[in-house]
């Protein structure tokens, strides 16, 4: 049972971007510089990278500089998101492909 | 076939002159602006042949998909057995509905086989000019948008 | 080379045409990278005369796919010539001779 | 919620074989081939698998065949022809590394065990150009296309006869990887190969029908009406990872050389037949 629970875990978390919610309070300069690292750091540790966290840091560094703080850092809030259900995809996943195989 | 929409095509025509016009044969398909850039299916016609009264009529084939794989490479192919003197490809739902005219001089097949493209889920209609009459196939092709963009 | 291939071979006195154009046939709604229009440019007239006569001709419309497919038939034999030939909106044309097999 | 559901369920179905012992890749092939000749008795004979989504959608085989009576591609093959047949600067051709018709199809992809790698066909035509001192080409499409398509119409009726071979584990590795990276879920849309193209090959997304992964690599390179010119199979792959919204790899990388390994073995037996026309 303990997969089919990560299993459904993962999926719940890639439903809902609000799930992972660290970094209150920081600036978005700051937050977009985390998402940054994270990305990084998951893309090195692991094969997995979605193009969509990119997309997204991309779009929190426009509203920064067009001097949207919230937007900015509402964004960059989903980029740590996307980064954080990365690393889990990869986790769950380096066991679970194996359910898949046929017998 | 569809005759609900061959007849809606001869509809919107029918305060044309029934009575054909007997024009002079010409010796080869050409592209007119006035034709292929016309907006309307009957518009096209009336450019293209100088008449636009339809029949629908079980001698003209057409082959085209119920639903295109791919609305920019739709194998459309039009026959007939009649003594055709010209086919025309009408896409009713593109910008310009006429797609292709044919001329089938003396000794040529009434066959005409091309690919078109297709922005949209619409009739094509196919169109053989036989002694000095316009005959007419229709039916719908589906056209969908993907999931896999790729 | 010719942008135009043709296979035409003939049974019991008919001969199948089959025939693909290399060209765009850019429909004047497309906008490439920089989002400008790419203008529009297509074949507009085909004829395929065969030992000098005129046996097929067509006009397209940009709706025709990009490298367009023709295909046709007539009556003709093993050996004679067919020439295809087209116009585009340009005026740039183009054509290519074969043997009928 | 659905996809939760779903997902739990593969979840239980996995837990109740996963004690079965390892399977070696023949094992593997013969499981994969029985799911889907099981999957879709109707493709008869097993060889048409080679024709994809085609093998299993009747209406869209109509426009395909309508579409292979001149296919687009064949302007391809001709373009790839002059480039195996030019000369190069230092006097050598294509040629010199493939044959006089380059019909070495079925002699790709392979375990190379010098270099503890595979090898693919369109990594050795680019170094076949590199050896010779000639510029390489781009993976995906244009004039590597060409090449591929040419050299692969020349070998159409071959037989893919991937081999791993026993004495290097580095084979079985590489194998192994591919088989992972299949099964293995990826991007935002959550998608392994093997969700789409093995347990739902068949069903529709949006109004698209998956094909089956049994024969995909079969008929590469591949005129795509999507794509309007042709494109190799890595530029595939590339294609799919966007779909799911996961990163691509390189073309000709590491992780699509083992995947391409690892889908030639599951198709095993099947004919190459490209170049083919795809919407």
């Amino acid at each position: 049972m303990k997969h089919g629970l990560k299993s459904l875990a993962l999926v719940a978390l890639l439903g809902s971007s609000a799930a992972f919610a660290g970094g209150h309070g920081k600036s978005a300069a700051a937050l977009i510089e985390e998402a940054t690292a994270g990305y990084k750091q998951v893309s090195k540790e692991t094969s997995y990278q979605w193009t969509v966290t990119v997309k997204t840091i991309k779009e929190a560094q426009k509203a920064l500089d067009g001097g949207n703080e919230a937007e900015a850092k509402k964004l960059a809030q989903q980029a740590l998101d996307l980064v954080e259900a990365t690393r889990q995809q990869a986790q769950v996943e380096s066991q679970n492909w194996k359910m898949r195989v046929p017998k | 076939m569809d005759r609900r929409s061959v007849l809606k095509v001869a509809g919107v025509v029918s305060a044309a002159a029934t009575a054909l016009v007997a024009m002079p044969r010409l010796a080869m398909a050409a592209y007119t602006e006035k034709a292929f850039k016309a907006k309307g299916g009957a518009d096209a016609l009336q450019n293209a042949y100088g008449a636009n009264a339809t029949t629908p009529s079980d001698q003209v084939k057409l082959k085209a998909p119920d639903i295109a794989e791919n609305g920019a490479v739709v194998p459309v192919e039009v026959e007939t057995d009649m003594q055709a003197e010209s086919i025309a490809i009408l896409i009713d739902g593109n910008p310009s509905p006429l797609a292709l005219t044919a001329d089938i001089p003396a000794g040529t097949k009434g066959l005409v086989k091309t690919r078109c493209r297709m922005g949209k889920t619409t009739n094509v209609t196919a169109v053989v000019k036989s002694g000095g009459k316009l005959y007419t196939a229709s039916k719908e092709v589906k056209v969908t948008i993907g999931g896999c963009g790729g | 080379m010719s942008s135009i291939r043709i296979k035409a071979k003939e049974r019991k006195g008919e001969v199948d045409v089959k025939c693909l154009m290399k060209h765009d046939m850019e429909t004047g709604l497309r906008k490439d990278k920089s989002g400008k229009k790419i203008p529009e440019h297509w074949i507009q007239d085909v004829t395929a005369e065969s030992n000098g006569k005129v046996v097929f001709s067509c006009a397209f419309n940009t709706s025709i796919s990009k490298d367009p497919y023709l295909a046709f038939a007539f009556s003709g034999k093993k050996g004679d010539t067919l020439k295809i030939s087209w116009k585009d909106n340009t005026g740039a044309t183009d054509s290519a001779e074969t043997q009928i097999k | 919620m659905k996809k939760i559901i779903r997902n739990v369920a593969f979840g239980l179905v996995g837990l109740s074989v996963s004690a079965a012992s390892v399977a070696g890749p023949e094992e593997d092939r013969q499981a994969f081939r029985k799911f889907y000749e099981n999957r879709f008795p109707q493709v008869q004979p097993i060889g048409d698998f080679q024709n994809g989504v085609y093998s299993i959608l009747p209406q869209a085989r109509e426009q395909w065949e309508a579409i292979e009576e001149f296919p687009p591609y064949e302007l391809a093959i001709e373009e790839g022809e002059k480039i195996f047949n030019k000369t190069f600067a230092n006097g050598k051709s294509l040629k010199d590394c493939f044959g006089e018709d380059g019909a070495v199809r079925e002699q790709y992809p392979h375990w190379n065990k010098e270099r503890g790698m595979v090898m693919t066909m369109e990594l050795a035509i680019n170094e076949c150009l590199e050896a010779n001192g000639e510029k390489p080409l781009k993976y995906k499409k244009g004039a590597m296309a060409a090449v591929s398509a040419y050299m692969s119409y020349n070998s159409r009726g071959q037989s893919i006869n991937v081999e791993i071979p026993s004495d290097d584990p580095r084979a079985l590795a590489a194998y192994e990887d591919g088989k992972e990276h299949f099964y293995t879920k990826r991007g935002q849309l959550n998608f392994a190969c093997a969700d789409c193209h093995m347990h739902t090959s068949g069903m529709n997304y949006r109004s698209e029908t998956v094909s089956p992964a049994f024969g995909h690599a079969t008929n590469w390179p591949v005129y795509r009406a999507k794509w309007q010119e042709m494109g190799t199979l890595h530029r595939r792959f590339a294609g799919c990872h966007n779909n799911i919204r996961a990163n691509p790899f390189k073309a000709q990388g590491e992780e699509y050389r083992n995947l391409e390994y690892f889908i030639s073995y599951m198709s095993n037996g099947l004919e190459f037949n490209g170049p083919a026309a795809r919407k």
